[in-house]
């Protein structure tokens, strides 16, 4: 063991140093800032349950310059790897990639605010937020007190990175599991990434913070006012975009320039400034630049399209790229006097490169108030549309290369015929990548019809909060637990829906009724904003913005995700009074058996969303993607007939063997929104649930599966472990169904743990608090 | 060996396996009869197509009848089936239903054993490909067979992709025809 | 300008802080420690010259669920990305993953030697080694004293992997410049992770340095003694063989168990023990473990097949895992007791995974012993050969299958028909996937039955030297830069070999009696052994060691690779004085123009030697790849006639349009053996020849081209400037040939450079030393 | 739109774009014939192949002599060209030669304008691939040819996959009889 104790001594120390670990705040566990081999076991013990499940894109392998090697039946590659470990690479690259692009958004914002405000400016989250980063201190070990901690975090997430993107090369790892071990690890890091970046942004910018009603901002392109110059921003990182709202205001140009954003950097900049518009989701980038409403675009990195500077120059709006990792081939002009290039920008139409932020922002003012004036910003009118479609003939090309599938020619076929409604419901269903109009062999300018298929109507969206409030986990912490609150529905991600946009505050609102506690981020807390109902409200609107049941609140952009999954690290921590510190396993245990959660990301497209999904998994909490998300080419899905649902009691230290399948998988595709919110809601069910709270789970669960499916679900048997769980208002026909199927009652059980199901250096009397 | 392009582009194989195409309604029933364990998987478009003045889930229900072949309702199609008075055997979602009969040892939706043929009827062709894919690839002992009017590359048996509604429809209604028919 | 400033400043400070600013040693340039931005404009001005060839192995994008995305004509992604920017990001990918290999491998043997020496251990290469880390103190600007700064070297590097790893993210870079700029990034700083790397095994375990005559090894799985229980080494790191050798010598054992290594592995371990065999390159990894010699394997980490379990298994060979990037799902026992680790792999046949290099050392020796003697290792003899070909069928499956494109059935054909010359000159040529066996529907055993038609006589290699010493460096200095000694030819890489294996060996002896200097690295040192001349001596016996004219060495594995680039920066600063701290336009701007030295990589296969060969052409070096290497999707070419040769002359201060394409590409592809020494010796030619030089250059281009292409070069007028760069051996035919094409004196110039001729901050100045 | 698997299984097309399978010679001779400015290039493996007891490059001579065709000549194929008494209109590497072609601007092999169909012969398949896909993506202005026995994906014309070298020759045999006949 000889260098083992050496190599545990050094990393130990180092690690102490890191860490503080002196300070006394609270024990550190077992597996401070870990390494890929320290929760491999707990990794293992997961899959063991929840076992991939493989989707390929592409038979072949091409990686290397032996390639491309076939895969298919039980061939191998070159390099001897299997399509199953093949398909697990490819899923480590998307949570490296999505964990990289968060992480370098992180070192970019704090390299920024450390110049501003220095290594110790002090964390301060609030009088309310005193557990203030969840993620850095369960997994890292360390209470992040400045800026400088944060960093801390970040150079640890650099330090695994390059490990896990070591594993992807040429003969490297060869099992699939291992693989995804990996993934596990580097996506754990990828919410430690979330929340360095989001809890910097929120003391470096002042970001409102342990409030939870904060404003209603103006959503939707009918929300941008173009009667003013306006300034589109594309993107995710903020630092860009506070400069701008900053010069505004110094130079009392506020009213006199409209400020408006796509994607992520739409929810930074609202949260800094409500004065600023959320135009809407990544699916709408291609749509509003074309309508040409911008006077100067600003991108910063990360979800923004590649054809900017093409489109951007089409639509007669400037361009200013702002980010080391979108760079366009355009000359870096950072060193130019601000003047000068305004003049460059504005007479010559150059597009430019500029790195400084405060430069940048005082360019984009001044380019947009120059610009604007001398801007035509008519749109389409719906009595143009015949026309405008005049030299379409049926090919159906647009159809054939849409990714979403939509019968884009007969929209505009119908339209063309003098009816938009086909074309109205072709836009409610994009997703905004313009092939259609790309494609079209007579150059019908499909995109620019949707002007006139679109609402211009203006909806609302409640700024992003950022963290849960520690007063309102105590208080929703024990009906989490016990199940009387039937579960946490954490709506993220993507714009990349399989139907109509709007179904996302449906689904929102159907659990919210329910008093689910439902909890938004990114682009699907755009969209849950863009329905009214006949008063013409909003979800933001009609529910309350508090983390409690049937609540309804936004934490943010998707760098805000952290916040979610760190509520339910808070639950474990605060409500339970497990420890976080180095405690990895013994929370995500918690969190797996005891905290009623799930995630929806009915629209993920990125690598960054597979990431945030993976790092969810790891620490326990089940997700549910949409059909899309079968390309992502890898589920983790148990089988719960078949499977082995043996826990460890925690409290009577023996193996029981629950035949309970809770929660039955650990993220796995769903066909249809309808099969969605069944599927959620049984996902909310935890084996910890009180007979109260089963009941009430169980309520929602059979509730759904009649009006959806019609019956009675046929697996509730499997969750039914005594008379007492069986709802009151479904009583008689559960036990009907119950005695037909055979049903005897489940074994008792204390304190559900995995603890002590697999190899581990965890003790079984850490999970009891 | 050539392939044929799927009609949806975002499916395009990337490989060297793809689906024999079959047009010919009497060997899709030959295939069929032949199988020993046959299930047919219906999805959420059998319940928005309409063909022939039709739901697409109704030419599944037909096609199932003939020869009592079992049903495995995946998103929410359960319903309709009920409404249209058939109780499909099981009603796991796509993915669920992929991720048993993967597995050789799996006693199949009427315990009787896994199934050797899959028929697919009413999927998006893109979760469907996918679907189709994880078959191809890790469940060797059985074959599938897609009964929409798109051509699948990772299924083992497709239809072309029809121009029209028409020549689709004609060979579901030839394909009953042939099932209720006593010859194999 | 606020916030650059204060970036400026922030970074000056903190970069000031980790390289040491106070030290006075040299001045600090103008781009220490650079980030994205910083060298983008010396990036810009090379591919100006050297433009990107894209040669896409895909026609589409499947990186997002948006896809797969068509990229044919003009069409764009759903992102909006195109075919070009695509490949480009698919190189940056490939760059990233080869940085991280080797900077993974850097910080897991710096952890190591940590733990053992402690991070202030000096470095010390010897009293002919001043110049420690030329790559280290030309990037970062610090010059490395201990194994701590080393690793501060190390994080640099990780610091910016995950900027590059986030560009590849969906909507990220929209310009395929400005990938390549990001992959030359990340490329250059590959050269540092090497140059950490293998410094630190030199000082860490006592490698030879400081010295050219290194001993010569044994080579070939013919030189391997299996009378004896041998274990064989499989990757690229030597922590743990390095703990073997030492167990072995410790127990007195090191006469009773034959250490052998494939691929990097073999090349570490023969620099720490002369005694340890090199059984040969990654392409006869499969070959060899069937081959049942082995009786036990240690893999490591990097091009190691992934089914080595299931081969080890079937060769009856136990297997230890080492390393966290292989795991292959086994379970680690590393906390087990040796002793019970021995037994279960003894008699359970259990396969293990320990961390602690000590443990796997002792278990891996004890194992062998205990295993040897119940071994059979008999190979297949030529007689027995039809028999097992007797199933064979003509189908040529084989020959579809095989990346190489070797006739493969024929050859069994034959074969099964009693002649196997044509499956000994298969294997002459074979790549070592085995797909043909995999693949044959009659299982004819086609790997097995090669074991008749190789050769296993025993060669030899000159065991790694490390990097070239000052005094060498001082030695040649002038020649090279004057032109009188032709050229620096370094010959590196893997064994994905076009055609026949030794085709490496005439290449190096071609330029060897040539009088080149022929540095040679990794597979391609060992490939270079295995070929004798009549007297039965190999390259390594007959020419001499030093890094002089017609000097022949091997630096050592690929992490020495860091050496021959940086032999050509220590060119730089010994000689012409040139400061290389923080100094890397000015050092890269030399060498391109004035150090005569071209890389040939004939057989690179892995994503590594991607970033290898692109760190290269970052600072000047270009590099001749082998057909297989299209597959790499780029190249960096000029067209000698159209492009524009104008540089700087740096005393005069003027632009000079040379009308020389010198170097004429930074990396190409060349189809044969014949074509590559004619491009090789025509890219040794550099601006800053002299008369004498040039002549000397053009000798040996001219000599070559009608060796092998029958006549003059018929571009030989562009590399002729004044009638004095006449070879004199070629004066009539070369006047003849230059009177025929109106060949007229080109521009005189003192001092070739590029600074001047593009955006910098590097004053002209700072190239006249 | 169908594609065919090429022989070496490395070269599979992953896209939607592939060449046109042609068997006929005079297909291919009036192709020829119709293009304005044709060129041959001729690769390393036309010196080592041999086909009805001639080596592959003599029918490259051959079919370059009928018209007139200028000849790049790659890696080493020079000299036997001289040998053959045929002076290649120039030498650049296969990869210097397709990185002039796809340039629309340039001038061509003969200085009279770049070539509007690009012949291929005697290139290892793998290397051929990658070259023709350079062209395929970035030389939309020019149509690219093979002559070689196997089925090349990303060429605009290609020749199947031939089981015998002797339908090889045939089709060489009779393409060179095509391009000497004085009908287009």
């Amino acid at each position: 063991m000889a260098v083992v104790t050496k190599k545990r001594n050094l990393r130990k120390d180092t690690v102490n140093e890191i860490i503080r670990a002196e300070d006394k705040w609270e024990p550190v566990g077992h597996t401070p800032m870990p390494e890929l081999p320290d929760l491999r076991n707990w990794d293992m013990r997961l899959l063991k349950t929840y076992k991939p499940f493989y989707a390929p894109m592409c038979d072949l392998c091409c990686f290397c310059t032996y390639g491309k090697c076939d895969l298919t039946g039980d061939k191998r590659g070159a390099c001897g790897i299997d399509i199953s470990a093949q398909q697990a690479r490819v899923v480590l690259l998307a949570c490296c990639m999505g964990t990289a692009a968060h992480g370098g958004h992180a070192r970019h914002v704090l390299h920024y605010l450390i110049e501003k405000h220095g290594k110790d400016y002090k964390i301060n989250l609030g009088d309310q937020i005193l557990v203030e980063a969840p993620h850095i201190r369960t997994v890292l070990g360390l209470k992040p007190e400045t800026l400088g901690d944060l960093e801390k975090a970040v150079e640890y997430v650099e330090n695994q990175l390059i490990h896990c993107v070591s594993a992807l090369h040429t003969g490297q790892e060869g099992s699939a599991l291992d693989y995804e071990s990996k993934a596990l690890h580097i996506s754990m890091l990828d919410h430690v990434a979330l929340e360095a970046a989001d809890i910097a942004e929120i003391v470096g910018f002042g970001y409102p913070t342990s409030v939870a009603d904060t404003p209603l901002v103006g959503l939707g392109w009918g929300a941008v006012d173009r009667t003013k110059p306006v300034i589109l921003l594309i993107g995710h990182n903020p630092v860009t975009a506070i400069s701008i709202v900053d010069y505004l205001n110094s130079n009392g140009l506020q009213d006199k320039v409209e400020v408006a954003g796509i994607c992520c950097t739409a929810q930074e900049v609202v949260r800094y400034s409500d004065r600023a518009k959320v135009v809407g989701p990544l699916s709408r980038q291609l749509f509003f630049i074309r309508c040409g409403i911008a006077d100067v675009i600003v991108t910063d990195e990360q979800c923004v399209r590649c054809d900017t500077p093409g489109e951007a120059a089409k639509a007669g709006t400037a361009l200013i790229a702002t980010n080391d990792k979108i760079c366009y081939g355009l000359e870096d002009v950072t060193k130019k006097e601000a003047g000068e290039i305004v003049k460059e920008m504005v007479s010559g139409g150059k597009q430019t490169l500029i790195f400084d932020p405060e430069k940048a922002a005082e360019v984009a003012v001044r380019v947009a108030m120059e610009l604007a004036p001398k801007k035509n910003k008519v749109l389409t009118k719906p009595e143009e549309v015949p026309d405008l479609a005049k030299d379409h003939k049926l090919c159906n090309m647009c159809s054939q290369v849409c990714p979403n599938l939509l019968p884009v020619g007969d929209a505009i076929e119908a339209a063309k015929n003098g009816n938009i409604q086909p074309l109205v419901e072709v836009f409610n269903k994009c997703i905004g990548c313009g092939k259609c109009d790309h494609e079209c062999p007579r150059h019908v300018p499909i995109i620019k019809m949707m002007q006139a298929a679109a609402s211009w109507e203006s909806w609302n969206m409640r700024a992003g909060r950022g963290p849960i409030m520690d007063v309102e986990i105590r208080k929703v912490g024990a009906p989490i637990v016990l199940g009387t609150i039937p579960g946490i529905i954490a709506i993220v991600g993507c714009s990349n829906f399989p139907e109509e946009i709007d179904e996302v505050a449906e689904i929102a609102e159907e659990f919210a009724k329910r008093k689910y506690i439902v909890v938004l981020s990114g682009c699907s807390a755009m969209v849950a904003g863009m329905k009214k109902d006949k008063e013409g409200k909003t979800l933001y609107e009609k529910y309350p913005p508090n983390f409690d049941a049937g609540g309804v609140l936004n934490v943010g952009s998707c760098v805000a995700n952290s916040h979610i999954t760190g509520a339910a690290m808070k639950v474990a921590n605060i409500f339970a009074t497990l420890p976080l510190r180095g405690n990895y396993e013994v929370i995500a245990d918690y969190i797996l058996n005891r905290v009623g959660a799930c995630g929806l990301a009915w629209g993920a497209y990125s690598q960054k969303a597979a990431a945030i999904a993976t790092g969810c998994n790891r620490l326990g909490i089940p997700v549910v993607v949409g059909p899309h998300s079968s390309k992502y080419r890898r589920l983790y899905m148990s089988r719960k007939e078949e499977d082995d649902w043996t826990v460890m009691d925690g409290r009577e230290k023996k193996l029981v063997d629950t035949e309970e399948p809770s929660p039955e998988h650990l993220i796995t595709v769903v066909e249809s929104k309808e099969r969605a919110m069944v599927t959620m809601a049984k996902l909310c069910i935890r084996k910890n649930d009180t007979a109260q709270g089963r009941q009430l789970k169980l309520t929602h669960y059979i509730a759904l599966h009649k009006q959806y499916l019609g019956t009675l679900p046929d697996d509730l048997h499997l969750f039914v472990r005594k008379a007492t769980d069986i709802p009151i208002f479904f009583k008689k026909e559960v036990m009907a169904y119950l005695e037909k199927v055979g049903w005897k009652e489940k074994p008792v059980l204390t304190l559900p743990t995995l603890i002590g199901t697999y190899p581990s250096e965890v003790p079984i009397e850490a999970v009891v608090h | 060996m050539t392939t044929t392009l799927p009609y949806h582009r975002v499916n395009v194989l990337t490989g060297t396996k793809s689906a024999r195409l079959i047009e010919d309604a009497s060997e899709y029933a030959h295939l069929i009869k032949r199988a020993k364990r046959p299930l047919l998987v219906l999805g959420s478009w059998a319940l928005t197509t309409t063909l022939g003045g039709k739901l697409l889930i109704e030419y599944g229900v037909d096609i199932a009848k003939t020869l009592d072949i079992p049903i495995c309702a995946t998103a929410h199609t359960k319903k309709k089936l009920l409404e249209l008075g058939v109780e499909p055997a099981s009603s796991y979602d796509i993915i669920e239903i992929l991720n048993h009969l993967k597995d050789l040892e799996w006693k199949g939706v009427k315990k009787e054993g896994n199934h050797d043929l899959v028929m697919f009827l009413g999927f998006r062709t893109d979760l469907g490909e996918q679907g189709l894919s994880t078959l191809k690839h890790l469940a060797p002992h059985l074959k599938t067979m897609t009964l929409c009017k798109f051509y699948y590359p990772h299924a083992s048996y497709s239809l072309p992709n029809y121009r029209k509604d028409e020549q689709w429809k004609e060979f579901l209604d030839n394909l009953i025809t042939n099932l209720k028919s006593k010859e194999a």
